[in-house]
Parts: C-alpha cells; structure tokens; sequence
C-alpha cells in the first residue's frame, strides 16, 4: 500500500458509514414503490403494452400496478391482488389480466385467509421462475466469458454511444469493440429517468441517448454476443438502473443478461431531484435484483464533481463511496460487484493537478481493493479545444494505469460539443491503447515519495472524509442530503419527483420478490 | 485591420486550414479520393490528405490539410453586437429602481428534458460565474429559479404567476436540435398564452448562435461563456427599450 | 455502396466534420464571426464555433464543428488505380529478363536541396519498407542510390552514364512547393537532354498528389506509404508498355 | 541517483572516448578549412559582399580567401597575407581590400621576416578586436539575464520557426515567446549546410527555414530583446553553426549574441555527407569560439534515431553524446554549455515504450549531470494523425519532467505534416503548460524499481556503448563513421563535400584567432 493509510481510521470511516446509513435502511425496508411493485410483476411474467392508449404505449404492468393502487392500495403489495384476481378470473396469464384490467374487468382486492396463500405460492412461483431466467443468464454470462474470455488487461475500457437510435448504437458499439471496448454502455435519452414507465420496443428518437428498453437491451447484447465471438473476448453491456424505474430497469436487465448497471444511492435525488425516500427505496430492491443476477452497479460519484469543485469536494466523493459500499453490501451485492465511481475533474490549470488526481484515485484504490472501480474522464474542464482535451485525456488514462483502476471509461475529445461521433471514440482508443500499451508497466515505478504531496494530500481527503461522515451521523443522512453536502445540490426529504409513488409497507405486506432476494445477512 | 483576411498557417494568406471527418466508405486509395474531393467542395484546393485510417469495415476517418480558397470579408461578419452598456451591480440596481419602482422578477429554468443547470445556476445563484456574482445578488432582481427539466405549460403558469419581467431558459442539449425545438415551443407557449404582455423570453446555452434570437421567437440568446453582469445589463436595457415603446 | 455519401459524426447523412484554423483577427466576438463566415462559404452550416483563443494581440484560432453540405460523388472520385499486377520478386525477375535480356537500371536520388533520403531508401535498400526488401534484392535490378543533394544536372548526366532505365526522384519538403519546382526541373531537364529516349520519370514523396504525374512531366508519382513491391511491378508494367509502344 | 550506476563503468566509457577522439582531435589540430581562414577574417572585421559577382552575391571574405589560396595556398593561414597586402596596399579595411582584390589589383604573398611579424601583429590586434565585441556580448547577454531574469523553470521550453522569411518568422517567434517559450530556433532553409559561403543581408526566401545570415541574426536578436522586456525574462536565440561554414556562422553567433548554436563534431558528416576531415577541422575552431562567447552548443544525437531505430541504437547514442562532450571540453567548452541532444523516437507501438524512452532519458541524466540536456522530440512517428501526435508530445513532455531534462524542444502536431503553423506552436506550448503546470513535482514520485524494467534497461545500453566505444578505439572513429555505426549513415574519410576546403597547416601556419582562442590544457 503506497500511501500507508492508518487501519484505524479507516475502519472508523467503515464504522461511521454503516451508522449513518442505519436509519435510511430500515426506511427502504419499511416502504416500496409502484416501480418496486412492476418490478416484481415483471420478474413475474408481466410484459407488453397497452398500445390503444391515448397517451402512447402504456406497458401492462403500469395500467395493473395503477389500478391495483387505485383498487386496493399498494401497502400490501401487488403480488397478492393480482394473482388473486388471476386465479378469480381464472387467466393463463398476467397479459391476459393486464388486457382485462385495461378492459375494467377486474376488480382488484387484498386476498385474506387461504386465498392469500393461494395467491402468495402462486406469485412466488411465477417471480421464482423469473429469477431463474435471472440465473440462467448469469450462469450463461459465466459460460460465455470462460469461452471467450475476459479482456487480458486491467483496466477493462468502457465505452459510450449515445446516437438516440438503437441501430445506429449497434453500429457505433460494434467498431467500438473491435477496436478494443471490453464494455459498451448505451446512454439514456434525456428524460427517461423521470418517466415513471419503462417504455417499450426498439426506439429510434431518443435525445442524447437511447431509451433503455428490454427490447434495446435484447438487440444490444445479442449485437455484442456476435461481436464478441468475432473478437475473442466477452463485451459487457452496461446501461442504467436508476431513475424512476430503477427496479424495473435492474429486472429487466437480469432478463437480457445485461452486465453492468449504473446504479447509485443517491444519483436520483441530486441530479434527477427525485424525491429521496422513493430512491432508497427502490435502490435496495434494484441492488437486491442487480446481486442476483451477478451484474456489477456503477456508482456516479463522479457527478458530484461536475457541479462542485473537484479539489474542495473530494471528500464527499469518498463519503459517497462508503455509503454506496455500505447500502450495496446490506443488499447483498459482495465487494466484486461494487464498481465504486470517482472521476478525473480536477481544473488542469490547477497546480500540481495531475498529482492531486492521483492522491485522490488512489485512496479510492486504497480503501477499496477489492472493489472493480469505476474510474470517469474530464468532463467540466474539457471545452472546444480538442486537442487540449485529446491530451487532457491522456493524462486521465495514464493516471488510471498508475492507480490501478479497474474499469476506465474513456474520455471523449468532443465532450464539450457533441455526444461523441464514430471517430471520437476510434480515436479515444488509440488514446487508451497507446496509454496502456507505452506505460501499462510505470506503476512499477510509481511510488508516492512518503509525507510527499501525494501521501499527504490522500491523508488529508480521507481525514476530511471521516469528519464529514461524524457530521452526517449527528445530523442524519437525509439532512445532509437537504443540506446540499453532495455536488452541493440540496435536496429535502420530503421534495422531488415520484414521492407520490412510496407506500408505507402494511403489516401483511407480501412480495415474493423481495423475500426470495433477501439474503440472509 | 484589413477587409478581407484568409486563414493563416505560417505565411500571411497562405489560407490553411486544418480539417478532420468520417466518410461511410471502406478504407484504400479510393477513400482519400473522396476524402479530397470533398476537401476541395470544401474550397481546400490543394487539398493534402494526410492521414486516413479505417474505422472498421466501411467507415474511414481523415485528417486533412491545405489552403482554402475562400476569403472571410470582415465587413460582412454578422454579430450580435452588445447594443447596451455593462453596468455594475449598484448600476443596474439603481436603474431597475428609476425604472419600475419595484424589483424586477426573473424566472429561470431548464426546459424539457435538459437537467444542465450548472450553465443557468452560473448566471442566477449568486456565487455567479468567471468572479461575477450572479442575478441573485442583486438587491432589485427577484429571481425564481425553477431548476432542470421544467415542462414548457409548467414554466408559463409560474412565469404568470410570479408576473415575471424576465423568463430566462437554459439549453446545453443539442442532439437532434433539442435546444432549438424546445426554445422555439416555449416562445411559441407564451406567444399563445400571453400574447404582446409576455415577459422577456431569453435564451442561454453553450451551443446557440446568438444571432438566431429571431428565428427562435425569443428576444434575446445568449451563448458560450456568457457572464451574469451581462444579462444583468441586457435586462435594463430591455427593460427600459419595452418602456419606451410602450409610452 | 452508396454512390454518394456524406461524413458520418454519428448519424448516417449527418454530414459532421470538424475544422480548425488561424485568422489574422483579434479575439473577440467579431473574430468568432469571422470563423463562423469562413466556415460556412466551405459548407459548414450551422457552423458551431465551438473554441476560439488569442494567439497574440492579432491572431485568433479555432476550432469549429458542423454538417457540411457537401455530397460525395463516389463514381466522380479520381484515383491512380494500380493499373499492373502486383507481382513477387520471383516474377520481376521473370519478367525483367524476358523483357530485357539484361539487369535493369534504376538511378535514385533525392534532388535538390532535400536530404531525405529514408524514403527512397526504403524503396532502394534491401533492408525496404513495411516487411517487403527494396528493390537492390531484385537480381534483375541494377540500382544506383546517388543519396541526398544531388542538382539536376549532375542526375542527368549519371542516368546517361549508366543507361539508366528507369531515375526514381525522392522530394519529401514542400515547403513554398520546393517538391513541384523540383520535380518540374528535373522532368525539363530530361526532355531537354534526351528527348523522348528519356528513362521513366518516377517521383516520390509523402506530400505528393498521384494524379499529378502528368502535369509534373514524369510517368508516375508514389505517394504515403508507398511499398517497394508497387514500384517493382510498376516498373515492369512500364517497361513492357515502352517496348509494345515502340513495337 | 535513481539508475544507481557503477561509477567504475561511467569512468571506463569516459575514458574509451577520449582514446577513441585522440587521433581525430590531432588531425584537426594539424588541418585548416577554407571557412575557418574566413571565419578569422570575419573576427577580423571583414563584411559585406560582392553584389556585382556574375554568381549573385558572393561575401567579400569568400573572394579574398579564395584569392589568397590562389595566389599562394592556405597553409600558412590567411591573415598573413592578408594584413600583409593590407600594409603593402595602404588600405584602411578589409572591405577595401576586398575589393581591391576583387578588381585583380592584389597579389597576395606569405610574408616573412619583419614583414611577417608586422602582419600578425596587425591581424592579431583585429582579430582582438572582433573578439572584444564577442566578449561585449557575452557581458551584455549576462547584464540582460540578470535584469530581465532567467525562464522560472526547467525545462526551458525552445521553439522553432521555420517559414523561410525572417519577416514572418519575427512574428511568430514574439507570438511564442509570449505564450512561454524561452529559446527561439530559425531553422535554416534546406540547401543551406552545403553551400561554402554565408549568405548576406535579410531573407525572405528559404525552403523550409531561414537562411543563417549575419543580417538575420541582427534582427531576430532585436526581436527577442524587445519581447524578453515585454515577459520579463531573456528569451535565449538559436541557429546552427553547421554545414560548410560552421566556424563562421559561429563567429557571426558570437558577433550578434546568439544564446546557443547547433554545434555536432558528427552531423555534418552523417546528415550532409560533408567530408569528416573538414568537418572536424571545422567543429574544433567554432566550438572554441562558442566557448568564448559563452554559447551552448546543442549536440545531434537525435537525428541518428530517424534513421536507425531507437532501441537498437540507443547505445550509439550515448557513445556519441561520450565523443562530442570530449570534444566540446577539448575546445575549451566547460560542462554547463554542453546541451547534448537526446530523443523520444521509440516506436509508440512497441510496448513499454514510455518507459524505454524514460530509461534512455535517465541514462543521458545521470551521465551528464552538469550539462543542460536537450531533450528532442517524436519526430519520426509523428504521422498526419495531428491527435495521435498531440499526444505523443504530451507524453514526451512528461518524460522531460519525470527525468529532469534542462531544455525541452517543443514537439509539433504537424510534425509530419508541414513546418509548423503559427497555431501549431501555441497549442504545443498549451501542452507543455499543461504537463509542467499538471505534473511538475511528479518527478518527487518516481522512484524506478530497483533492478525494475526502466533500470536494467538504462544498465544494458551503458554496457552496450562501453562495448562499442571499446570497438571504436580499436578501429578507429573515422572507420567507425565508414562502417555506418551512427544513424546507419555510412561516410568513408575521404569521402564527402567540401574535402576540397581543408589544408593542411604548414611548419609557419599563423591564425591569431586559433591563437586567441586555444585555452591553456
Ligand atoms: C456537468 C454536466 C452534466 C451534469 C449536469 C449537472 C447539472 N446539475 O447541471 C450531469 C452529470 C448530471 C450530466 C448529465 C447528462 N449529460 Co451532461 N454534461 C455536463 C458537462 C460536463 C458540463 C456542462 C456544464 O456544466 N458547463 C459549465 C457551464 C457553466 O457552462 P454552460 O452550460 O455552457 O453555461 C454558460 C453559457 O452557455 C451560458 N448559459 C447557459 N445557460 C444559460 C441560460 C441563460 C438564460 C443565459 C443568459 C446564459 C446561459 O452561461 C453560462 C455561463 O457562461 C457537459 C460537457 C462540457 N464540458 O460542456 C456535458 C454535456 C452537456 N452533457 C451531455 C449529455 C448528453 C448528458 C446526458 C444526457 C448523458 C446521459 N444520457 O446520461 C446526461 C443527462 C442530462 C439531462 N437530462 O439533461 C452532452 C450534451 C450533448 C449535446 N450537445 O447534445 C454534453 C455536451 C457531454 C457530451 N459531449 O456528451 N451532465
Ligand atoms: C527523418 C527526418 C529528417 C532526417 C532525415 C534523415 C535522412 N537521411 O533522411 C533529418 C533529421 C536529417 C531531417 C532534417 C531536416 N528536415 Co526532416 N524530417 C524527418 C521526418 C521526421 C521523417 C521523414 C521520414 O524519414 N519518413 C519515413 C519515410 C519512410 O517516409 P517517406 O519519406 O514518406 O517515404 C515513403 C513515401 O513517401 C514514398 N517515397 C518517398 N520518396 C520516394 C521516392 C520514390 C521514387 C518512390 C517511388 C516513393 C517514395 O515511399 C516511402 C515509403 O513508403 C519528417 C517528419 C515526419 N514524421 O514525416 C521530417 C520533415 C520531412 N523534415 C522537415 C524539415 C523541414 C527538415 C529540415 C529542413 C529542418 C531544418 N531546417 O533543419 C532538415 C533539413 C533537411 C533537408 N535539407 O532536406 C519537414 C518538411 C516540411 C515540409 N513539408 O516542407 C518535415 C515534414 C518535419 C516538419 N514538419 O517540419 N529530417
Ligand atoms: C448513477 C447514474 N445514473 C444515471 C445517470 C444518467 O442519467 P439518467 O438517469 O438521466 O439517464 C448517471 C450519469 O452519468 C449516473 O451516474
Ligand atoms: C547538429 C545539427 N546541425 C544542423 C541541423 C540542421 O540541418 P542543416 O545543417 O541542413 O540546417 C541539425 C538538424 O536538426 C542538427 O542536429
């Protein structure tokens, strides 16, 4: 260990963690949501829309999830309402009780007695087979990677594409891989974590991305599969739990065999301004899905640094990924699956800038070895000089090879300007392969002069780290968060969007889902 | 200055010009062909392709170089030129006070889908932008920031509501012309919902070319690197300019 | 394939290129102007200055990304297609002393003031270029390297003194087209001393338009990353074509 | 020291290099050029040109020299027959005799007896004088750092212009300085190396770089002395004492206070094909006159390494750094004027790269610890992929930090593309900022490992230039040349241009300059 962090502190910093974020578990597990809720019927068979809607395609599992609400509340869940009322109108499938309840046929109520036993196995029998096409996909997942195998070096290199049209995507992200991505991840299209709907199809308007939809996802890996059989390596897919509908997507993700998901604590409060109990509500379940299905979450630590200055807030990125490990390991995701976020944003006109990004990338290294890190480019400081910023993301690739970072993605040279072109990407891997390929061994030399500005600068982040995490368990994490500690966006408890979708849990609360992903502790 | 100026690469009117692009074409002698041919619609003549490597199987990426043959005649330069004077805080407080006699309210949002409000923050809160504190801190300006991804009906109610002066929007999407669709549906909303007594309708965002105010029914645009203290100055000058055609 | 085609950014017929240039303008608003007129007249519209900075108190530079107008004429393109087999050294041989009953001679140089000769060296030298060996390997080839520096005249006289089939010429600056000027003189100097019983003319360099043989007044003209190989059969190819003329 | 060297092994090569420049350092000892008996005269005072010459303009120094060899040879020097004819015409100047002589009323003779002693006193006394105003300027130079103060940091960063019009190459080396540079290189136009004589007055004409004229130096120099008030520090100016008339440029260097001077014992030999003898004749005379004038020479090495590969001749590098730094101290040249030349030429595909280039770099560091090394940039590699390129010298700049090079050339994006542009320049120096602003003290952290990757391989190519030096002793250095061992370039002895310009010194031979200038062993 180059910087020689003290086991003490570090466990303090563990310990202070786990207590600030007591109180936010015990309310993730004494509420769900209506994505909670679609997420489970979806693991439980549920697919399709409603396409004679007049607002556009409506999927089934939001019309039966709204009108159980509306029938009989969602505090009991809607695993119990709807396979009773399966079993009541005596329907093969839920499809067919979607099209029904679309049709006012169905009256949904709570089962009581024998009947909710009836509708409870029968619902943990339908969500059961669910989870086993999540397994299948992981034991396929497995399959396939010792086939084709993993990429020979570390860090593995991320790429995005983001073209809005899902066969475009296919285009980019298959000369991506050929010219060396071990990850593609497709962006989102603006404003897709604000629908509280997960939408369906293949979609071709997305804007500045492309709407994750189970039927992108499937065209997305199956293009991969190819791809990566062509090029002897498993290409992972990565796309984003997170949002509104972070359970659904996280389901949906476990059905495609997708294998990496963007997926943090608290991204959806601060920049989404979703209101915060409905985020860690239905980020535990989404974890809870994404530990199931082997599929490693990305946290976006690195956004605070976007909207607060990267040198005075590199403590609440560490405060962040102490939270984000703790809630990911209470919902089971192990230390593999953990791809912790952190960025390269510091102002290159800073002095010394360079050294402080390596002070700060390796803490994050330091204090999660055996985390998969996720480590994200310049992307404030970057402007319309491609050049400088060619260069800038150069440095940024050198100093995850040094740091031994696990998952780099890969800086664009257009980032100020444009979601990135065909030839931004191609010529961002050149980047990243003569980077790697030129130093891919200086690590060996690389050894922070100690009490020298690099050791003292990691000491100094993570003392403040500590600090701040004493602060927030005085105070309570949901304070904190309204205060505007992280990315110095404030956000109240009681604010944003989706509150209307949280439901205190009923004593007789049933979900299948949940209880069979719980684990034991 | 002269009139008329050509690109400079080492010699006065030498006329390089550096320029870099994807064809959809499978890389080989035939690609540079097309890569120069395009070069020279560009005006590049001669045009020197120096670099080309395939990007896959049916795309090639070019680098290339040369003298480009047009002339660039400053008169004709179009630019929104600042039609006001930069006033300092204590300015424009003062001026807002003659003005109206009462504080003059600003309402701003991200509109649509956009959630980049680090470029609108910058000219509102009042930690500001390049040392400018921003429109907060200016003692006459009631400012009302609505934040990100605000839907345009959402946006007119508020602006009704808080009998805004000013409505200020930002857009830093640009893919697929999100910027310019949702600008030019937010002008057209208040249009409709307000008709001649609808607030200033400004527009801001890294991308916009601030020539295009008009053709996007706002009143003004502001682009790249703009600074509080100027839309701060723009507001009076409006201001005062709706006064006087008003009276 | 598509017979026309437009630069790909991300979209097919998107159109995107990016350009970047110096304009002897001070930096400011007008400059940016300036860029986004020049961009236009090549095409580029809307022209997104997307950075601009002072070089100096009188030049300004930037970098500017757009869709060009342009269409590419697939069929329109012009290329130097290889217009001979490429052939192994086994078949040059073969071929050379079928045609010739003799070694053929190849008199190199580099002329000029231009003293890079590892362009030709890679073509000349056994040691060649990209894993192929030069053409001092090929047993039927007599080569004769004069190096660097050498004036016209004196390659002249050294072609005739060796019966030189074939003078390979190496022009790599281009500075002020020192590799045009060069190559003109030396073409006249040949036509003047020898006429039409003057050896190939083959000119060489990285900068150098293949088209442009004609003009030049030399047979062919190699461009980037030429290969020995190329050169060997093309001098086969000519040669044979030399002797059906003149039969 | 990081590469822990065996001092034994640094004393063995030192050793070997002076056995293996003995026999050459005699030769020049015993020979003459035509442009070192110019190069005195010009020291003398001699100026101006023949404008009336059928050849174009042909320098008044080159006429009388050629007349004097004439009319009597060379071997005894050509101040004696020259002050002689002086007196004997009753002439006030040089000029004047030149001209006199150019009209065919000059008879030049070697004088004797009286005749003898009163022309080298007279030629001493002008020689003196022209001396005087190099020492002037050597003072001047010291008087203007000290007010307008030395570059804040090391590397100093050095910039060419090469548009081949000194009008133009005015603006854009005051643009450079102000954007940071600290030493401005005119590169020359093509063709100029070979040409016998120095041309005259203001250029606007070269081929890819200026020509080397006393007029040219005169303003550039004004230039830089303008601009270096303007950033408060002394922006140094280069040329190249070169070519066919090295020992004159050198003296128009020393007239007009230029800072530094291409200056390579081997150069001219490998690159121009010039005849060794001259060349070494040559190197001897103008290194002693830089030494006076308290300029830093700057070696060739780097240029070996675009004709052979930079890792099979890595060793031949440091031999040759061995032999010029031999040379330089045998011509009177103290260590902090030697700016031995090494560069970053490796490959950037071969793997590891990065770190073959760092340990090279070290090597030369450690080796010469006290001379300001100057540190070259990719050339070879560079390609018209400008973003590749603009990379490539960001990594070349890092090596220059990391291995604490004390004058970095500032590598072109361009580089394989055109000589640069006025923008070219500005985001070169943009990228030397960045990495010297970014990493500066990353020097303090690197630490290569003992017995590592970077240390075995900077051992080896010691061990492999002790090998060769050993060789050379054997065989000679002037076979050495023969047999290709620099740069592939294979130049036998009596080979090359200019041969027809040396003379050997006969028993009398008189030069008050070498005289002036020869420093007690
Ligand atoms: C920070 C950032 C984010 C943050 C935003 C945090 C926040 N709360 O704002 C986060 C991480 C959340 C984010 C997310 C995304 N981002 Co973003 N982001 C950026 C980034 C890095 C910097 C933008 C910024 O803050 N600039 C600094 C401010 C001060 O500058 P500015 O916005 O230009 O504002 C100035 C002027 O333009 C003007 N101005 C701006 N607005 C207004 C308004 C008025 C009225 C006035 C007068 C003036 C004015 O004044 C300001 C001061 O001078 C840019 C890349 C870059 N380097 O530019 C990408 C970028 C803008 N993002 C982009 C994208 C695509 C996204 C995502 C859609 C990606 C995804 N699918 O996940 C998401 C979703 C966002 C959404 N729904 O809109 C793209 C947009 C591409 C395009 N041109 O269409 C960019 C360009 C990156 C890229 N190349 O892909 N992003
Ligand atoms: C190596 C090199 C040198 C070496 C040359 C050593 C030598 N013996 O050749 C040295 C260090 C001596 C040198 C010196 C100079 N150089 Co130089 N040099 C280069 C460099 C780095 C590489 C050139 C090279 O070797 N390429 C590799 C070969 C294999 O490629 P190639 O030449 O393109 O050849 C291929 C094809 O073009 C073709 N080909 C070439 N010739 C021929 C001929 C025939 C008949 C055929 C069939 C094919 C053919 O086949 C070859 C194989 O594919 C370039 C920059 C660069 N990266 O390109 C600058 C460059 C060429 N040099 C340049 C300059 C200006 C100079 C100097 C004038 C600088 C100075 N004033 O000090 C001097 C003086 C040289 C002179 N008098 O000509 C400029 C030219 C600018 C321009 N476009 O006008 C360049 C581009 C650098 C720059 N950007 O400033 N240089
Ligand atoms: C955790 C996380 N989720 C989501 C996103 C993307 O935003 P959206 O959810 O709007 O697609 C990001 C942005 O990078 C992120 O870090
Ligand atoms: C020592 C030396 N002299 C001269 C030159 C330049 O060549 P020329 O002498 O032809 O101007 C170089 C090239 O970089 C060099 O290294």
């Amino acid at each position: 260990m180059l910087l020689d962090l003290d086991p003490e502190v570090v466990a303090t910093a563990r310990r202070l963690a786990a207590r600030a974020a007591e109180p936010v578990v015990a309310i993730a597990k004494a509420h769900t949501t209506v994505s909670v809720e679609r997420a489970t019927l979806r693991l439980a068979g549920i697919t399709g829309a409603d396409s004679t809607h007049r607002a556009g395609d409506v999927p089934w599992v939001n019309r039966v999830v709204d009108t159980v609400r509306e029938h009989c509340g969602l505090e009991h869940g809607a695993a119990l309402p709807v396979f009773h009322a399966l079993r009541q109108h005596d329907l093969g499938t839920l499809t067919e009780l979607a099209e029904a309840c679309a049709a006012g046929q169905v009256r949904f109520t709570v089962p009581e007695g024998r009947d909710r036993a009836r509708a409870e196995k029968a619902a943990r029998a339908a969500v059961a087979r669910g989870l086993r096409t999540v397994d299948r996909n992981r034991a396929q997942r497995e399959k396939l990677v010792a086939r084709w195998g993993d990429p020979p070096q570390r860090p593995w290199i991320y790429l995005i594409v983001a073209t809005g049209d899902i066969d475009e995507d296919v285009v980019q992200a298959r000369n991506a891989a050929r010219a060396g991505a071990d990850v593609i991840a497709v962006i989102r299209s603006t404003g897709q974590s604000l629908l509280d709907y997960v939408p369906e199809g293949a979609t071709h308007h997305g804007f500045a991305g492309t709407y994750a939809t189970q039927e992108n996802f499937r065209i997305m890996r199956a293009a991969l599969d190819e791809v990566s059989k062509e090029v002897g390596r498993y290409v992972r897919l990565t796309n984003y739990a997170s949002g509104l509908c972070m359970p659904e997507i996280a389901v949906l993700a476990g059905l495609q065999r997708l294998d990496m998901m963007l997926n943090d604590s608290m991204y959806g409060i601060l920049f989404r301004d979703i209101n915060p109990i409905r985020t860690f509500v239905d980020q535990r379940f989404s974890r809870q899905v994404h530990a199931r299905a082997g599929i490693i979450i990305n946290t976006g630590e690195d956004n605070y640094l976007t909207t607060a200055d990267a040198v005075q807030a590199a403590h609440t990125v560490t405060v962040s990924q102490l939270l984000n490990e703790h809630f990911a390991h209470e919902a089971g995701l192990p230390d593999h699956l953990l791809g912790l976020g952190h960025a390269f944003e510091i102002d290159p006109k800073v002095p010394e800038s360079f050294r402080l990004e390596l002070a700060h990338a390796l803490l994050a290294r330091e204090l999660f070895p055996d985390a998969p890190l996720k480590w994200m480019p310049p992307t404030k400081h970057m402007t319309g000089n491609v050049f400088d910023g060619y260069l800038l993301d150069g440095f940024f690739n050198l100093a995850g090879v040094l740091t031994g970072q696990s998952i780099l993605l890969v800086g664009m040279m257009t980032e100020a300007v444009v979601t990135p072109f065909l030839s931004d990407r191609d010529l961002a891997l050149a980047n990243v392969r003569y980077v790697l390929g030129a130093a891919g061994g200086l690590r060996e030399d690389f050894r922070p002069a100690p009490d020298g500005f690099i050791v003292k600068r990691a000491h100094q982040v993570l003392g403040e780290a500590v600090d701040l995490l004493g602060r927030i368990v005085d105070d309570g994490l949901l304070n904190a968060i309204a205060d505007g500690t992280f990315g110095l966006m404030k956000r109240p408890a009681d604010g944003g969007k989706g509150a209307e979708g949280v439901v205190e849990k009923a004593a007789g609360y049933c979900n299948p889902a949940s209880e069979l992903l719980e684990v034991p502790a | 200055m002269k009139r008329h100026v050509r690109p400079y690469g080492d010699t006065t009117g030498d006329g390089m010009v550096q320029t870099s692009f994807t064809l959809p074409v499978p890389f080989g002698p035939k690609a540079d062909g097309a890569a120069r041919q395009l070069a020279n619609r560009m005006g590049i003549d001669p045009a020197m392709v120096v670099h080309s490597h395939a990007i896959g199987e049916e795309f090639t990426f070019f680098v290339v170089y040369g003298p480009v043959r047009h002339v660039v005649d400053l008169e004709q330069v179009r630019v929104v030129e600042r039609e006001y004077p930069l006033l300092s805080p204590a300015e424009v407080n003062a001026a807002v006070r003659k003005l109206l006699r009462r504080k003059l309210v600003v309402v701003g949002a991200c509109i649509g889908t956009d959630a980049h409000t680090v470029g609108i923050d910058a000219i509102l809160n009042i930690k500001g932008f390049a040392g400018e504190k921003g429109l907060e801190y200016y003692r006459e300006l009631k400012v009302v920031n609505l934040g990100a991804q605000v839907p345009v009906p959402e946006l007119v109610r508020r602006a009704r509501a808080e009998k805004a002066d000013a409505v200020l929007v930002s857009q830093v999407v640009t893919q697929r012309d999100a910027h310019l669709l949702n600008t030019r549906e937010m002008a057209a909303a208040f249009r409709e919902a307000m008709g001649a007594r609808r607030p200033l309708l400004i527009a801001g965002g890294p991308r916009f070319d601030p020539l295009a105010a008009g053709e996007l029914g706002v009143d003004r645009v502001f682009g790249r690197g703009t600074t509080p203290g100027e839309v701060a100055s723009y507001l009076v000058h409006a201001v005062r300019s709706r006064k006087e055609v008003a009276a």
